[in-house]
């Protein structure tokens, strides 16, 4: 008989990316686990062989290498985050390995031009750019016409930011300020200063988990009060009302899946994922666990684990997972997926945009701080 | 009279409120001997460092062998012939006697070694020439300074407390040593306490006071100045 | 008789490595290579800091500064990697000169923190003039793979400055930049410019990381600034030579191949305590050998400073 | 697109960073001190800082009072936590060179950060209490940020008063200054550096417990503080205790006025631009006037 | 002859694996003055470094006032009476005068005794009265030596070590401090020196020893010493 099927991954297990990293880590095991309970994939045994890369590209791109030509992987997916996505792409290519990177979410990594494209590499969420459109599509409608936009200056945030900007014209409102900073950086009072100087109806932050926080914190502090207050990423964690309580209230948070939408398979995912490890999924285990998936699928349609056909099959593939639709155009750049955004209830967390999946209404207008 | 190796003219050094160096002008011949001498406190070091380079005096010039010197940096200074020795000792601890020695020069390696080996063997470090400076004891590592500085054989030697912390005997091969480099035309300006050897080795000695000169004039002469004595000498 | 063996062991190895890439696996290939960026980048900061005792704590920033000219005349002017490379090396020399000036009047703590704020500084502006840089997206260059050639490429430049750093320690220009580690104000007094010699070695030192950042930003195809200036690889460069033995020709050899191979064969396998295993390998050296590897047999055979 | 600056946001600006100013000052005396008498730059002082927030936090949720109570038991703790540290490690590398100590303290605090991240996870935690501002005219004064203004003040008073006026102080003092002669006055010089190493970390845990109150802890909020406390230190004069007290509120102004003026990514090349150029000027820091 | 109050018997030792002593022997009897004298480098230093505990012996003993302090830190060693002024004026640079001297009688916990210490220093060195608010590290090298000795009277110690306390000192302050060394002892104090100034220090002393590679050579009255014939060629050089 033949051995497992090794698949390996680079994962930001510790650094900055640690927390997410360790989620997607958990959405592959847990697909990993039921592949194999469900006879495994062309009748062998599904493993996992994860490395860490502390975050940095460097080291993944070492590592991948190392799965490919050590460890000789029988296939390989995708790691955390965009950066070290972009970088890892290149061995990648390299070898022509096809690579599902469910965790990458900047356009420009798969949208090149002729002389760098990339032909082996498969995107799976929405693409940084729509994070922030379910704020804009909402503020337009309610006749809001400024917006300010702060970015961290990192890959994906300044994507996110640059796809509000431009969502934000075209649907005639003016952007009355724009700024990115560094990543680190803790303290936004100067920021918040200029724009609560600048007096936006809508303030939309492109940033992660951490300066979500921050940033929320000291509007309060600095008594900034925009009509809407949107966020990117961290926005519709459980930990961001955690940790702020009833300030969170009335803010939006941008996301790529929830456990309460009605995907098929979402519920039995959800439950299966609780089980195995304790806690609620968020949407980078589900994007993980929907990666893998969809990397067997095509393997299994393919019949084979040969790069070529498997990519063909993968730029064909029409599917519907647990995380939502998936579908890609000739350069692997995802089409179908939708990003929800979602708006702190009384402590729950609502779905409010798009309305043909929302379970609830907008909250609007958001009032000022000392009246939350 | 000759054109002097060193002319200084009212200089003038500030530390905060104090005056170190207060408005001093001396000028010193070639091949002679001078000695500074003057309570604690009254400026020598400060004047040594101001020639050096090694502080920035505030007013004054320093004219050597005819060119201006002061505002130059310290090595220039250094490699127009200025050598020196400090009051607080400052060999290169964590490099070897030796090497000690010839990293001052530019001069070819093997004359170097050759003029080291024969300056140490007269200081008798010949046979610490491997060790650590640091690790010399005081009055080891003064000599090495003494003998560091001949490694360029400077036109003009200004000697800090040659004799403090060094051996008695040794101190008179020491001085042994300045008469010959005066002999063969050096200039030597030294501060020194101890006054059996400013009275056997100089031929001018100057006297300073809270950073003024309050008298210059041969050794037997200084020594009954009254000011002087009130000053310097005591009783 | 032992001198022969001297000479005849790193040419032998030096043949050696010259044929590995023929049977070595693509990552094999790729982990020497990083060890030769170590010894370039360990290698130059011995020769600022382990010499005349400035402790330079943003040297990685030469390595972006020459990561960021040699990708961005690869990507944007359509350079060969070579030329770029040394293009690299010659913008990580213009910095040090640039800032040099000022930064090298500056002692003890406060030049270690003055290149620490360079190497920010650096990052901030890297970030900050996006047309050129890209900004906070970096800089993706066209796909082509050079690893094997960038691996000689990098292995010359690893030899070049273990090279120079032999010939700096054997010669008189050696040792007054030590002089300026012992005692700087003595070392002026007795006629050495400090000034100029500081900035001779320290333009040295900036050559090295130079090259090695525009050859590794071709070899990985994509950089940004988060990944070329970290503080991280600054003070691993100074554990490396630290665990060899600062001041020494074959210190940062020995210390960039043995750490480097620790990590990447024992810690890769604990991923949650591999930091702090590092964190406990720096207090064991700092503690159980300051002086590095070759400093104790130095000390303890009295060996030649020139090992 | 971007805002014309007005006196008022200028004004909020300035508030904003003399408010954090006192909090870098406090947290940089810590270093300043540690610096002074034992020629060691800290590396770990952020980590030990960050330490002292997780006191604050675990205190304060645990028993749940209010964390401002928590302050004293957070720098009692990192007192010990400071003296065991140098207990064990630290003095070893008391006589070496800078260079061993700078890193032994760096390795501490790698294993410092990873220990916490093993044992309190990557989480965000926060202490939600105080959140929100008093708003005067056009101001608005984070309330937290002036409590903590506040204690700040008050500590680095008291730090002071303790430094100039008590004998264990002075010794400390002296001790800095030239540890043989310490010896040889009869001061038993291993204590002293106990005490200091202990105080410098009681001094960051203050900070770290203020800080917990203001934005989210997670075990790797502490780099950043020994980094501007270095810049801090550096500004006023290293080992001058008054210098920190001076740089800290320099640095907290610079970057929160660069920040309005220009963008935040600039500020912190102001920052370093204006360092080098003071330290051009003055060598030693503004305050600095060590000779050698 | 009195009795004994240090005894330094055959140390060897020095600094880390080197020994620079090979058996040195120094004995003080209460209420005298030794001179300690020998050529550069001949470890007189060294041997008062490891009386007083800075260093460790690798043998030997010391015993001060009937006990065994051999090995014992500096501090405590002042604790029992024992004052060291080392070699090179070291002062507080950053501190002023008065607070030097306050800090030479850290170990003294009443303030009249601090008080009458610093009144004799000043009555010593008036130099030090008059710049008590000045940072010592701005004295001149003369005047941070008188500072040094100055520090080391403020416990009141049993027995003071100098090395080299003229060292750098103008004239006037050699014939001062040699003068208050001789009145030191008839108030009773009890000193050991180290001078280069050998015959000013042999003139002064009771008793005498002279060092060699870590050896001792000489031993005797000072006065005997300073007439001693090879005595004098060796370390006079007369
Ligand atoms: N860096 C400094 N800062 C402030 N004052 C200083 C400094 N250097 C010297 N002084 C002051 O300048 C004066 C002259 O000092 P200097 O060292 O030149 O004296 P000196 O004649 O060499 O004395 P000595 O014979 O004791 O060595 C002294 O009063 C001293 O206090
Ligand atoms: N820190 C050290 N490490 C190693 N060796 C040392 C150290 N200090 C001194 N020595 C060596 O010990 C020997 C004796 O030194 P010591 O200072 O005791 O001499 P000394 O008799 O006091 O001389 P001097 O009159 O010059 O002060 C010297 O040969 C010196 O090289
Ligand atoms: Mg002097
Ligand atoms: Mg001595």
């Amino acid at each position: 008989a033949q051995g497992p099927i090794r698949i390996g991954a680079s994962l930001s297990l510790t650094g900055t990316y640690a927390k997410l990293g360790n989620y997607q880590n958990e959405g592959y095991k847990l697909c990993a686990k039921q592949a194999n309970e469900h006879g495994g994939l062309l009748g062998r045994k599904i493993e996992f062989v994860v490395y860490d890369d502390q975050s940095a590209p460097s080291t993944a791109v070492r590592l991948y290498e190392k799965l490919i030509t050590e460890d000789k992987v029988d296939a390989v997916i995708g790691p955390y985050s965009s950066p070290v996505t972009e970088a890892s792409a290149n061995v990648t290519e390299k070898y022509k390995k096809v690579m599902v990177t469910p965790l990458a979410a900047t356009t420009s990594i798969f949208k090149r031009p002729p002389d760098k494209k990339r032909y082996y590499l498969f995107m799976v969420i929405s693409p940084a750019e729509a994070y922030l459109e379910g704020l804009v599509d909402m503020a337009a409608k309610r006749g809001l016409k400024t917006i300010a936009i702060v970015n961290e200056d990192t890959l994906f945030a300044k994507a996110a930011g640059d796809g509000a900007a431009e969502l934000a014209n075209k649907r005639g409102m003016q952007v009355v300020f724009r700024e990115g900073y560094p990543k680190g950086n803790q303290d936004f009072s100067a920021i918040l200063t200029k724009i609560r100087a600048a007096n936006p109806e809508v303030l939309a932050a492109s940033t992660y988990f951490d300066d979500a926080i921050a940033i929320t914190r000291q509007m309060k502090e600095l008594n900034v009060n925009p009509k809407m207050y949107g966020i990117t990423v961290g926005g519709d964690l459980p930990e961001f009302y955690d940790l702020l309580k009833q300030n969170a209230e009335y803010i939006t948070g941008a996301t790529q899946w929830e456990t309460t939408l009605p995907y098929p398979g979402n519920r039995e995912f959800s439950d299966a994922y609780k089980k195995e490890f304790g806690r609620e999924p968020v949407y980078h285990s589900a994007a993980g666990y929907a990666g893998c998936v969809i990397y067997l699928e095509a393997v299994k349609r393919a019949g084979t684990l040969d790069s070529d056909k498997v990519r063909d099959v993968l730029l064909k593939l029409e599917m519907k997972t647990a995380f939502g639709d998936f579908k890609v155009d000739q350069d692997g750049f995802q089409t179908a997926h939708k990003m929800v955004t979602t708006q702190w209830q009384d402590g729950k967390k609502v779905i409010v945009w798009p309305d043909e999946l929302a379970n609830g209404k907008l909250r609007f207008p958001t009032p000022p701080w000392n009246q939350r | 009279m000759a054109t002097p190796v060193l002319d200084i003219d009212r200089l003038r050094k500030r530390f905060g409120g104090v005056t170190a160096v207060d408005g001093v002008s001396l000028r010193l011949e070639a091949g002679r001997i001078y000695g500074l001498i003057g309570p604690n406190g009254s400026g020598k070091t400060t004047l040594f460092n101001c020639i050096t380079g090694v502080e920035r005096r505030d007013e004054g010039r320093v004219v050597f062998g005819g060119e201006r010197v002061d505002g130059l940096r310290p090595w220039e200074i250094a490699q127009k012939g200025i050598g020196r020795t400090f009051q607080v000792i400052r060999v290169f601890p964590e490099l070897s006697a030796l090497e000690n020695l010839l990293v001052v020069t530019r001069d070819r390696l093997a004359a170097a070694r050759e003029r080291a080996d024969r300056l140490l063997r007269f200081v008798k470090l010949d046979g610490l020439r491997d060790e650590y400076a640091g690790n010399l004891s005081y009055g080891q590592q003064k000599l090495l300074e003494f003998v560091r500085m001949l490694m360029r054989d400077p036109t003009l030697i200004l000697l800090d407390e040659p004799a403090a912390g060094v051996n008695r005997t040794l101190l008179n091969d020491l001085l042994e040593a300045v008469r010959q480099l005066r002999d063969r035309g050096k200039t030597i300006l030294l501060v020194e306490h101890d006054m059996k050897v400013v009275m056997g080795l100089c031929e001018t000695v100057f006297v300073l006071d809270h950073g003024e000169k309050i008298a210059e004039g041969a050794p037997g002469v200084i020594q009954t100045d009254e000011r002087v004595i009130e000053a310097y000498f005591g009783r | 008789m032992s001198q022969r063996v001297a000479l005849a062991a790193p040419v032998a190895v030096a043949l050696a490595l010259a044929a590995y890439p023929v049977v070595a696996s693509g990552y094999e290939v790729r982990a020497t290579l990083q060890i030769f960026m170590w010894i370039v980048l360990a290698g130059s900061w011995n020769l600022i800091s382990g010499l005349t005792g400035y402790v330079s704590f943003g040297h990685v920033a030469f390595f972006g500064a020459g990561a960021y000219a040699g990708a961005i005349l690869i990507s944007k002017a359509g350079w060969p990697w070579l030329a770029a490379a040394l293009v690299g090396g010659g913008a990580a020399v213009l910095l040090a000169l640039v800032i040099g000036y000022p930064c090298l009047r500056l002692k003890g703590p406060y030049f270690a923190i003055a290149m620490l704020g360079l190497n920010e500084v650096l990052r901030a502006l890297v970030s900050y003039f996006e047309g050129l840089t890209g900004g906070g997206n970096g800089l993706s260059l066209p796909t082509l793979d050079a690893t094997v050639p960038i691996y000689y490429v990098m292995g010359l430049t690893a030899v070049a400055v273990t090279v120079l750093t032999y010939l700096i320690i054997t010669s008189r220009f050696g040792l007054r930049l030590m002089t300026i580690r012992e005692d700087e104000v003595a070392a002026e007094a007795m006629g050495i410019d400090t000034a100029r010699h500081k900035l001779y070695a320290f333009l040295l030192s900036a050559a090295g990381p130079g090259i090695a950042g525009a050859l590794t930003a071709r070899d990985q195809g994509y950089i940004e600034p988060i990944s070329v200036f970290p503080l991280a690889t600054t003070i691993t460069m100074i554990v490396m030579v630290l665990f060899g033995g600062k001041g020494t020709v074959w210190g940062p050899v020995l210390g960039a191949v043995v750490l480097f191979v620790a990590q990447e064969v024992v810690w890769a396998r604990y991923p949650y305590v591999h930091p702090l295993l590092f964190g406990a390998l720096i207090v064991a050296v700092v503690l159980l050998m300051p002086r590095g590897v070759l400093g104790i047999l130095q000390v303890r055979y009295r060996l030649p400073r020139t090992i | 697109m971007n805002v014309v600056v007005t006196p008022a946001m200028l004004g909020q600006v300035v508030i904003s960073g003399i408010l954090s100013g006192a909090l870098y000052a406090m947290v940089a005396l810590g270093l300043a001190l540690i610096f002074g008498v034992m020629r060691i730059i800290n590396v770990a002082h952020g980590p030990l800082l960050m330490l002292g927030a997780y006191a604050t936090y675990f205190l304060s949720t645990a028993l749940g009072i209010n964390p401002y109570l928590t302050v004293p038991v957070s720098m009692a703790m990192l007192f010990v936590v400071g003296v065991l540290l140098e207990r064990t490690l630290v003095f070893r590398v008391v006589d070496a060179p800078e260079l061993s100590s700078l890193l032994l303290t760096f390795g501490v605090s790698i294993a410092l950060v990873n220990l916490a991240q093993l044992l309190f996870t990557s989480d965000l935690r926060s202490v939600e209490y105080l959140t929100g501002a008093w708003v005067v005219g056009p101001f608005a004064l984070s309330k937290s940020r002036v409590v903590a203004f506040v204690f700040a003040g008050a500590l680095t008073g008291l730090a002071f008063l303790f430094l100039g006026r008590t004998k264990l102080g002075k010794a400390i003092r002296a001790t800095s200054q030239s540890r043989e002669v310490a010896m040889v006055c009869g001061i038993d010089v291993q204590r002293i550096h106990l005490v200091t190493f202990g105080l410098a970390a009681a001094l960051a845990a203050a900070g770290g417990a203020l800080i917990a109150v203001i934005v989210a802890i997670q075990p790797e909020m502490g780099q950043i503080w020994t980094f501007k406390s270095f810049l801090v230190i550096v500004l006023g004069g290293a080992g001058n205790y008054p210098g920190a007290l001076l740089g800290g509120i320099l640095l907290g102004l610079i970057e929160q006025v660069a920040s309005l003026f220009l963008t935040t990514q600039l500020s912190e090349v102001v920052a370093y631009v204006l360092l080098v150029a003071i330290l051009l000027v003055r060598p030693t820091g503004l305050l600095g006037g060590r000779q050698t | 002859m009195s009795r004994e109050l240090l005894t330094a018997y055959e140390l060897v030792g020095g600094y880390g694996t080197i020994d620079i002593l090979h058996g040195v022997s120094l004995n003080v009897g209460a209420g005298e003055i030794v001179t300690v004298i020998g050529p550069n480098g001949a470890g007189k230093s060294t041997a008062f470094k490891t009386i007083v505990g800075f260093l460790r012996p690798k043998s030997g003993r010391v015993v001060f006032n009937g006990e065994e302090i051999t090995g014992m830190r500096p501090d405590l060693v002042l604790r029992r009476g024992l004052a060291y002024v080392p070699q090179g004026r070291l002062v507080f640079p950053q501190m002023t005068v008065l607070e030097n001297l306050e800090m030479g009688a850290y170990t003294v916990t009443e303030q009249a005794r601090i008080r009458t210490a610093l009144a004799r220093a000043y009555e010593l060195f008036p130099i030090l009265f008059e710049r008590r608010r000045q940072k010592a590290g701005t004295l001149s090298g003369g005047e941070q030596q008188m500072l040094a000795i100055g520090r080391a009277l403020m416990t009141a110690p049993r027995l003071i070590l100098l090395d080299e306390p003229s060292l750098g000192l103008s004239p006037k302050f050699v014939t001062l401090i040699f003068d208050k060394l001789a009145e030191m002892r008839r108030a009773g104090y009890t000193l050991m020196l180290v001078e280069q100034n050998a015959a000013r220090a042999l003139a002064l002393a009771d008793r005498a020893y002279a060092l060699e590679l870590g050896r001792n050579r000489f031993e005797g009255p000072g006065t005997a010493l300073l007439a001693d014939p090879e005595v004098k060629r060796l370390y006079l050089g007369a």
